[in-house]
């Protein structure tokens, strides 16, 4: 198993199962992953749902949160406050497009790398040219 | 005077003014944003005056944890994150109290204050509800008497009606850039009715 | 009805329908959005599905195309390689992260901005930081 | 001789080798990729070989576009606009013709190569595909005898393996940086098969 977890914040709930599908067929069951995405069946998200989820994460793997909007940003961050320190230290969200930077990370971490490597590579993510020329 | 029992009163009425209001916000939220903000706070003060009700708190702080508690998990947008803050903030700030006089009202206020911006990290004139909690803790920190709490009301009445000339720089509003003038920012108002419900029951 | 269409290229149906739901409710009926994503049940993506999807968006719009992974990209160069020039001049393929960047491009198209505006929206969520300090 | 019978056979064949390499594929590309490259390619192939036989062509040309139809619509993954690429620009170079001499084999090749390239922007060296079919192209601008068309098998085999050693530049397993080095590149080695059965099928 990875040093590194990998939790999807999204407003969309099937924004986050589809995401982990992606991610699980690159990484099989190498790295652990979790969607806390969507407010129930609605689009949002939920601080006690995204507190769950990062608590689902083995606790022996530093925990990578990637979310889409402010919102989401906000909520995790909610849930960060709500658990105990163990647990937040081991949390890192970051800053890297939700899809391409998740996606960069999970490849990463099955690595093996060390959460600050993955997220690294996570961030390469964001000023990546998609399209070659 | 806010005590444990008008604190219950004014969720119970902000609640009831939310679900009159919803098609408002939603409107105004629409504007500038998804269009969600009056289900969102109809639901999740629903959800708080419910959960109040059932289980009546003994302390003023110890209601506003329960509240904070059912709009996070009831409330779903940016909303949520921000009105679940502000009261775990008077919840700490009021902790123990049975009721809370003018200096610590103040201080809950500027507590809550500082949850929104540590949480939001909105400065005042990003057009979010910062800019009505912010003239609202200026006012308090100002006229400290319970008398004058009607002071603060208008302060966030007019906070809130300023916000429509800005151009917002936080939340869903920012995307739109220079587009989001001319429309007042729904959590601002959502805030201003917030201000008017707790002085009600409390004068 | 806005000038610009948003077309959805990902591996997953999933994240391609609630990507549309989240952009739905930011623009409505205001904007024409399709989801051309997965590949049938399965994880991927499909030349004739996204050509369908392309060629389902009104004719007087522009349409944005934005896609999650390099193979989704192939598989709209090709899309597009099957259609004819008129439908082809009309659809840009946006380099830009596919949530972030369809967001941005959603409600500038709302808008009523043309492409060449709604798309250099999109791509400036690409160096964008999401968490603020 | 590439003849219209002779294209149908290696389709057939090249559709039953990639049935029996399915899971060498998948595993190739589980150690660098998603691991569906075996399943991809089968599926694709199995599609191609189906419609082939239930619509068969009168010309190379034909039968080379109703493969790349086929392919489009049932891969899934890179492999199927790369392979289907291959078989439109087959069907441009071949069009009208019941059997291909020397000169337009290697015209189609070249032309696939081309296609291969535009498709997929990779280099020479980026550990994909195009590391087998451009020396292959290179091979066959060399020697365009038909009875030395086993060089290209040697050719193709020879570069399949040597992708191992590469570090990948182009495609999922890009992600993986220099970690993608040490693992052979499954589309390379799945083109050196197409190679075996094209030259097989043709001589
Ligand atoms: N970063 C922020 N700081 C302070 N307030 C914010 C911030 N982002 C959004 N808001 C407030 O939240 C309101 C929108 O709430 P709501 O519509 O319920 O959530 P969402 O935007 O997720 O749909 C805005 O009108 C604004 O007042
Ligand atoms: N940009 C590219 N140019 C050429 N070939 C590529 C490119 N990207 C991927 N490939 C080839 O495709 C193969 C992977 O195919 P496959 O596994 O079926 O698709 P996917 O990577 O989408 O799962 C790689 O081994 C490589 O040879
Ligand atoms: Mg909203
Ligand atoms: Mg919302
Ligand atoms: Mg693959
Ligand atoms: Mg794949």
């Amino acid at each position: 198993m990875a040093q590194v977890s990998i939790v999807i914040v999204s407003h969309s709930a099937k924004i986050g199962q589809g995401l982990v599908d992606l991610l699980r067929q690159l990484v099989g069951q190498d790295v652990h992953l979790e969607s806390a995405a969507g407010f129930g069946e609605d689009i949002g998200t939920d601080a006690t749902y995204i507190m769950e989820k990062i608590q689902a994460c083995p606790t022996d793997t530093d925990v990578l949160v990637f979310f889409d909007l402010g919102s989401a940003l906000m909520n995790t961050e909610m849930a960060l406050d709500l658990m105990p320190d163990a647990i937040r230290q081991r949390v890192h969200i970051v800053d890297a497009p939700l899809v391409e930077g998740a996606v960069a990370a999970a490849v990463k971490a099955r690595g093996n790398f060390a959460s600050d490597e993955v997220i690294t590579s996570a961030m390469q993510a964001k000023g990546m040219d998609k399209i070659w020329k | 005077m806010l005590t444990t029992e008008t604190f219950a009163t004014f969720i119970a009425n902000y609640a009831r003014r939310l679900a009159d209001l919803q098609e408002t916000l939603n409107t105004l939220d629409n504007n500038i944003g998804d269009g969600d903000h009056g289900t969102n706070m109809a639901r999740g003060f629903k959800a708080a005056a419910e959960q109040l009700a059932a289980k009546p708190a003994t302390d003023v702080g110890g209601a506003c944890n329960t509240v904070g508690m059912a709009l996070l998990g009831s409330v779903g947008g940016a909303s949520g994150p921000l009105y679940a803050t502000v009261f775990m903030r008077f919840a700490t700030a009021w902790k123990g109290m049975t009721s809370v006089d003018a200096t610590n009202f103040a201080a809950g206020i500027a507590a809550a204050l500082e949850g929104l911006q540590t949480r939001g990290k909105a400065d005042v004139g990003d057009k979010t509800m910062i800019d009505v909690w912010h003239p609202v803790n200026q006012t308090l920190q100002n006229v400290r008497e319970t008398t004058t709490l009607q002071a603060i009301v208008e302060t966030a009445d007019t906070a809130a009606l300023a916000t429509k000339q800005r151009i917002a720089k936080k939340g869903r509003a920012a995307y739109l850039g220079e587009r989001s003038a001319g429309h007042c920012d729904p959590g601002s108002i959502s805030s201003a009715v917030l201000f008017e419900e707790l002085v009600d029951a409390t004068i």
